[in-house]
C-alpha cells in the first residue's frame, strides 16, 4: 500500500477528485479547468468541481460549448505553451468525439516533432457503467487509449489513489487521461490531507493472498475484493489493482504470478481486444514455465451496453463471475 | 384537414406529451421506478405542430430528450413507456431506454444519446427518399446546445450541397445542461447559423404552435418539392431542468423560469383554441380525459410488463445468432 | 483455400476492389458509393474508383466534403431504410473523426433498437503503413473497432479475398468494415471473374504446415508466408489468414494450434492492446493442454510511427522478426 | 518599418518560398529523394504577408500543404528540408515529414496531416497567451476543404465565445485533393461562415500580398488588442495539384490553371515593386542570389545529413526514457 502514516481524511471518492483539483489550482498558477457544466453553481454533471469556478474564478475553471474536440485541442494548445490544463470529457463514451484530437494529435505531437513539443495535459472524466445509461453512455473505452501509444492512462478504485492519481497526472510531462468510475463516486477511504501522489506505473497491491493472483482495476476493484474475502480460507487470494493501466506495472504483476501460478484478469470493458488479453498475453509471455493454468478473463459481454436492469447485469460481470474464475483455476493440476 | 381539426388535433399531441409526462415524472417521485428521465415539459408544442405537417411516411431522428418528439411522431405509448421503465414490451425490448427510443413503423428512425450524434443520421434518411425518389421528408430535432458540435456542421453542409429533404429543428430551450446558451455561442439567432450552408433560417416561437406549424409546414413543403434543406430554430423553454429529479436548477435564474411558466405552451394553446372558438372548454376536456385513460393504460401496461431476460442481452449484436 | 475452379483472370488487389464494386453497382440499384475524392476523372486518391461515377452516375458514386461524421452518418441513414451503401473512409487513421458514428452509432442502432433497425452499411477505405506516411496517416486501428461490439471487420490479403469480402460485405445485413491494406494495392493474383464472396468469419489456410502456426492478416500474410518459404525444410509452418477479425475464425485457427502446438500472431498494428493480444489469449484460453509455449506477438512497437524509411523500418514487424519468433518456438521443450 | 521594407521582406520571403519549393521538386523529380511532397506553389504571398504582421514571439498551426507557412515564420531552411528528406537534422529528427514540421523556437508549434486538425490547438495556444497577458497571437492556417468539417466549426466557436487571440487564416485555392470547392460547399466567400460565431469575415485576394498584408494586420492587431478572432479567406490557386507529382491534374480545367499561372503572384509582385519604385531589377536580383544559395546550402546540408537510428524510432514517446 502506498498510503504512508501521515494524516488522512474519510472521504468519497469525488470528493478526493475534488480535493485534487482544488490543491492544483491553489498550489500552481498554471493549472486550469475547462469543460462542459463545471462552473458553479451545479459544478459538474455530479458536483465534482462544485465549488471550484467561485474560489479560483470563471477565467481558470472555464465552462464550455459541447464541442469535445475543441476542449481538448483548447488544453493541447495551452500545454504546449507551459499551461497544465485538466480537460474534462464528461462521460468516456465522448472520447468517440475527440478521438482525433487525444490519439492524433494529444498522443504524437512529442514524437511527430521529434521531442521538440510535449503535451502536458490531464484529460478526466466519469467512466460509466452500471448505472442504466444504456449503450452510449456506459462503455469503458480504456483499450481505445491504451492501444494508442503516447498516452498515459489510469483508473482509480480508492478515493486515496484517486486524489494521487489524479495530483500525478497533472503534473506528469505527457498527456495523462484518468478515468474515473462514476460507480465508486461515493466510495468512502481515508485519504492524506497533504499532496499525495501515485507514481506512474505504480500498482497497488490491495490484498496480499498466495494461490491466485487477480489483476484488475478501476470498478472492479471492490468486485475483487469481495471476491477473494468470499474464498478467503478456501482459497488465498491475491489482488493487485493496477491504477496505472499505460504504463503498467508489469513487475508486480509478474511478481505476484510468480508466486501465485495463477492469473485470473478482470475489467468491465467488453472482452474482446479489452486490456485483459493485453495483460493475459504479457503474463503468458513471462511466466509459461510458473504458469498452473492459462490466465483467465472476467469481462464485459461482448455486446453493446443494454439499458434495463436484467439486461445490464447480465452484460456486466460480477463477483460471482470472479469467484467461478478463481475456483476454476483450482481444479488445474499442478505440472510440476 | 380543416385547419380546427388541425389545431385540435395539435393540442392533442401536446397533451398527451404533457400527460405522459406528468406521469413519468410522478412514477419516478413517488420512487415506483428509478431510471434517468429527461423531461420535455415546456417543449410540447414543437414536435406536435411539426408533427402536424407530417405524414407517417415521414422520418425523424431524436435526442435523449425526444419522448415529445416520438409521442408526436406517433409512436405507441405503451411501448414508450415500457421501454422507458426498462421492460421487454418496450420499443427497444428494454435495451434502449429513454436515450434510444426507436418505432421505424411510424418513422421514429434514430435516438441518440450523443449530443448532435442523429443529425448526420438524419442525412442519410433523407438521401436514401432522394434516390427512390420517395417524396418523404426527415426532420432531424436537436436542441440549442447541438448546434456547437462538429457533427452538426458537417451534416448542414452536406444536407445543403446535396439538396436533401431534411428540416433541421433545433428546440433552443435556452440551456444544455447547466450552460446558458449565450455563455456558449455568440449568435443571437441559431438560425442565422444556416447562413454558413447557403440554407434557409428561421427562427420562431415555438410556444406558438400555429406559428411553428406554419413554419415547419413551409419547410417541409420546400424539401418535399426537392428544394432543399432549412434550419428551423424554435425557440422554448425546459421547465423541469436537464435531468429530472437531479437537476437542482439552481442555475436558471427565477424570474426568467417563472416568465417561462406563465408562457407554459399547454394552457396557452388550449385558451387560445378556445378563444378562438376552435372548441368548447368541455370539448377539450374530453380530448384530455381520452387521453389520459390512454397514458394511464400506457403506464398499467408498462408496470405489468415482464422485465427483460436476461439472455436477451446477448442477441440483437448482429442479424443472425446470438454472441457470448 | 476458398477459390474454386472457376474462371479466373490475374488482377491487382486494387482493381479486384474496384471490380466488387463495379459488379455491385452493376447488379444491384440500392448499391451506392459516397467518399471524398472518389469521382472521375480522378476516381480517388489511388484511382480506385475511376470509372464508376462516369458508368453509374455522380447520383449513385457521391462525392463529398471532408465531413468523415457527415459521410459516415449519411450511409447509416440510408441503410436503415433499405439502401446497401459503400462509404470511404480515404485512411484507416480518419476512423479517429468519426468513431462516434461508427462505433456509438453504426455499431450500435441494432441493438439499441431492440433489433427494430438494421445498418446494411459498408465502410471500406486504405490501411495505410510502410509508405513514409508518418504518424497519422500510418496507422493500423483495427484494434479500436474489434473493442466494439456490433462491427463486423474484415481486412484482405489477396486479390480474390479483396473481391470476395468485399462482395460479402456489401450484401451482409450488418454494418460491416474493410481495411484494405495499400501496400498490397498491386500486389496481383487469380480472381475469380463471376460473383464471389468469403463468408463472413471464414479463415482460409494459406499455407499448410505442422510444426508451428502463424495466425496473421493483411498485409503480414506476405511476411508470413515469405518467413515460411524462408523456414521452410527446417520448420513446417502453417499460415492462416484471418481475413475476418470480427467475428474471427477461432475453430479453424484452434484447429491449426491443436495440431502444432505453437502459435505466434503477427499483425502491424502496435502490439499493446492489439488484436494478437486477443487471439493469443483465446489460443491459451482454449488449448492451454496442448500448447508448447506461451503464444508469441510479432508486432508494431509501441511508439506512433515515425516518418523516415529507417526508423519507420524499425518500428514495423518484418517478416526477420517473424523468423526469429518461430525459431524461438522450437527451441522450447515439449511437455509431453 | 518603412513599407518599402516591409515589402521587399514579404518578397523575399515569398521567393524564399518560392525557391525551396522549386527545389524540392527537383529533388524529387530527378530522383534524388523518393517523399511524399505538397507544394504550396501559387500560395507564396499568403503566408508572407501575414508573418510580415507578425513578431518572432507569435504562434502559427499548419497542415501538411505547410511548408510556406513554416518558411515564412522563420523556421530553419536546413532543418526544414533536412526533415522532408528524413534526416536526423531535420525539424523532428526525421519522425515527422513534411505533415509534421515544427519549430517552436520561431512558433511553429503544430503541423497536422488531418484535415482540420490543428485548429483546435491553435486556440488552445491562443488561450495560454491571453491567460498570461503575452500579446501573442496565434494563427491558425488551413485550407478551404477544411473549413467543412467539424473541428472547423468548434474551434471558431470557442475562439468567439472566449474572445481569443487568434486569426484564422483560410487558404482558399479552390481544390480539396481532387474536389472542387463549390462541389463541396454552398457559399460564395468562406468568409461569410464567420457569421455562424459573431465573429468578423474578410475575403482578400491572397495573391495580392499588399491587400492580404493589410487584413492580416489589421486582424492581428484586433486579436492583440483582446478585442477576439477574426476569420481572413484568402484566395488562391494551387499550381501542382494535391500531390506532387502524383496528382494528375485532370479534374482542374486548364483554363482555370492557365489564367492562376498568368497571375502568378510572386513574378506579380515582383514587378508591382520595380514598377512602385521600391527596389530596382538588380536590387530584387540580389536578394534572390543570397536566397538561393540559402537555399542551395538547405539542401546540401539536408543531402549530406545522417539518416536517423533505428533506435531514434523508440524515443520520445514519453518525456522520459524509451519504450520498447
Ligand atoms: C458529445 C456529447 N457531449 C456531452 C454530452 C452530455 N450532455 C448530454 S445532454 C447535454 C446538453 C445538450 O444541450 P442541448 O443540445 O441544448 O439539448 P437539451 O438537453 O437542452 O434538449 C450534454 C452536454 C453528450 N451526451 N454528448
Ligand atoms: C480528416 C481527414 N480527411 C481526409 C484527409 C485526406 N486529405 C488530405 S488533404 C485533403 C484536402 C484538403 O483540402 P484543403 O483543406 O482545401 O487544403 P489544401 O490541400 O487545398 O491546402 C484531404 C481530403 C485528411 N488528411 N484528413
Ligand atoms: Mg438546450
Ligand atoms: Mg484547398
Amino acid at each position: 500500500m502506498t498510503i504512508q502514516a501521515e494524516e488522512t481524511k474519510t472521504i468519497t471518492l469525488i470528493e478526493a477528485l475534488g480535493q485534487a483539483l482544488d490543491d492544483a489550482l491553489s498550489s500552481d498558477p498554471d493549472v486550469f479547468l475547462l469543460g462542459e457544466d463545471i462552473i458553479d453553481p451545479a459544478g459538474g454533471a455530479f458536483g465534482l468541481t462544485r465549488g471550484l469556478s467561485t474560489k479560483y474564478g470563471r477565467e481558470r475553471v472555464r465552462e464550455t460549448p459541447i464541442s469535445e474536440q475543441a476542449i481538448i485541442g483548447a488544453g493541447i494548445g495551452a500545454a504546449m505553451l507551459g499551461a497544465k490544463p485538466i480537460a474534462e470529457i464528461m462521460i468516456a463514451d465522448f472520447y468517440a468525439v475527440c478521438l482525433d484530437q487525444v490519439a492524433n494529435h494529444a498522443a504524437k505531437l512529442r514524437y511527430m516533432s521529434g521531442g521538440r513539443t510535449t503535451v502536458p495535459l490531464t484529460i478526466r472524466g466519469m467512466l460509466s457503467g452500471g448505472l442504466n445509461f444504456a449503450a452510449q453512455h456506459s462503455q469503458s473505452v480504456e483499450a481505445w487509449l491504451l492501444h494508442t501509444p503516447g498516452l498515459k492512462v489510469a483508473m482509480p478504485s480508492t478515493p486515496a489513489d484517486a486524489k494521487g492519481l489524479l495530483t500525478t497526472a497533472i503534473h506528469d510531462p505527457d498527456p495523462v487521461i484518468l478515468l474515473e468510475p462514476v460507480a465508486l463516486y461515493t466510495v468512502t477511504g481515508p485519504v492524506p490531507v497533504g499532496r499525495h501522489e501515485v507514481p506512474v506505473g505504480q500498482a497497488d497491491v490491495k490484498r496480499v493472498g498466495a494461490d491466485v493472483t487477480v489483476v484488475t482495476y478501476g470498478p472492479c476493484v471492490p468486485m475483487a475484493l469481495a471476491a477473494a474475502e468470499e474464498l478467503a480460507g478456501e482459497i488465498s487470494v491475491e489482488v493487485v489493482d493496477l491504477r496505472w493501466l499505460a504504463p503498467w506495472d508489469k513487475e508486480t504483476v509478474l511478481e505476484s504470478v510468480s508466486k501465485t501460478g495463477r492469473a485470473v484478469v478482470m475489467h468491465q470493458a467488453v472482452e474482446c481486444c479489452g486490456f485483459g488479453a493485453e495483460i493475459s498475453s504479457v503474463i503468458s509471455e513471462n511466466l509459461w514455465s510458473v504458469l498452473e493454468g492459462p490466465v483467465l478473463r472476467v469481462a464485459g459481454a461482448n455486446t453493446p451496453v443494454p439499458y434495463a436492469t436484467e439486461l445490464e447485469q447480465a452484460h456486466m460481470p460480477g463477483t460471482n463471475d470472479l469467484v467461478k474464475a478463481i475456483r476454476s483455476t483450482g481444479e488445474w493440476k499442478s505440472r510440476g | 384537414m380543416t385547419s380546427k381539426a388541425r389545431r385540435l388535433g395539435i393540442y392533442e399531441t401536446m397533451y398527451r406529451i404533457y400527460a405522459t409526462d406528468v406521469a413519468m415524472r410522478s412514477l419516478i417521485t413517488s420512487g415506483k421506478v428509478s431510471v434517468i428521465y429527461y423531461s420535455p415539459r415546456g417543449q410540447e408544442g414543437i414536435p406536435a405542430a411539426v408533427s402536424a405537417a407530417l405524414t407517417p411516411d415521414d422520418y425523424i431522428t431524436t435526442t435523449y430528450r425526444g419522448i415529445h418528439d416520438t409521442i408526436a411522431k406517433g409512436a405507441d405509448l405503451k411501448e414508450v413507456v415500457a421501454e422507458i421503465v426498462g421492460r421487454k414490451t418496450g420499443t427497444c425490448k428494454g435495451k434502449g431506454g429513454i436515450m434510444h427510443l426507436s418505432d421505424p413503423r411510424v418513422g421514429v428512425m434514430a435516438t441518440s444519446g450523443i449530443v448532435g450524434g442523429a443529425i448526420p443520421i438524419a442525412n442519410g434518411l433523407a438521401l436514401r427518399s432522394q434516390m427512390t425518389d420517395s417524396d418523404a421528408v426527415t426532420i432531424s430535432y436537436f436542441g440549442d446546445g447541438a448546434t456547437n458540435i462538429g457533427a452538426f456542421h458537417e451534416s448542414l453542409n452536406l444536407a445543403a450541397v446535396w439538396r436533401l429533404p431534411v428540416v433541421f429543428v433545433c428546440q433552443n430551450n435556452q440551456y444544455g445542461e447547466f450552460t446558458p446558451r449565450m455563455d456558449s455561442m455568440n449568435v443571437q439567432h441559431i438560425a442565422d447559423r444556416a447562413a454558413s450552408y447557403g440554407m434557409p433560417g428561421v427562427t420562431v416561437d415555438g410556444n406558438d404552435p400555429d406559428a411553428t406549424y406554419e413554419v415547419a409546414a413551409a419547410a417541409i413543403e420546400r424539401a418535399r418539392a426537392g428544394q432543399g434543406p432549412t434550419l428551423i430554430e424554435a425557440t422554448t423553454y425546459r421547465f423541469m431542468g436537464h435531468v429530472f429529479g437531479v437537476d437542482q436548477m439552481e442555475y436558471m435564474p427565477k424570474e426568467e423560469m417563472a416568465a417561462a411558466i406563465a408562457a407554459d405552451p399547454v394552457p396557452a394553446y388550449r385558451s387560445r383554441l378556445i378563444g378562438d372558438g376552435e372548441a368548447r372548454e368541455d370539448e377539450i376536456a374530453s380530448i384530455e380525459s381520452k387521453v389520459d385513460r390512454e397514458v394511464a393504460d400506457a403506464v398499467e401496461f408498462a408496470l405489468a410488463s415482464p422485465v427483460p431476460d436476461s439472455l436477451d442481452a446477448f442477441t440483437d449484436v448482429y442479424a443472425k445468432g446470438a454472441v457470448a
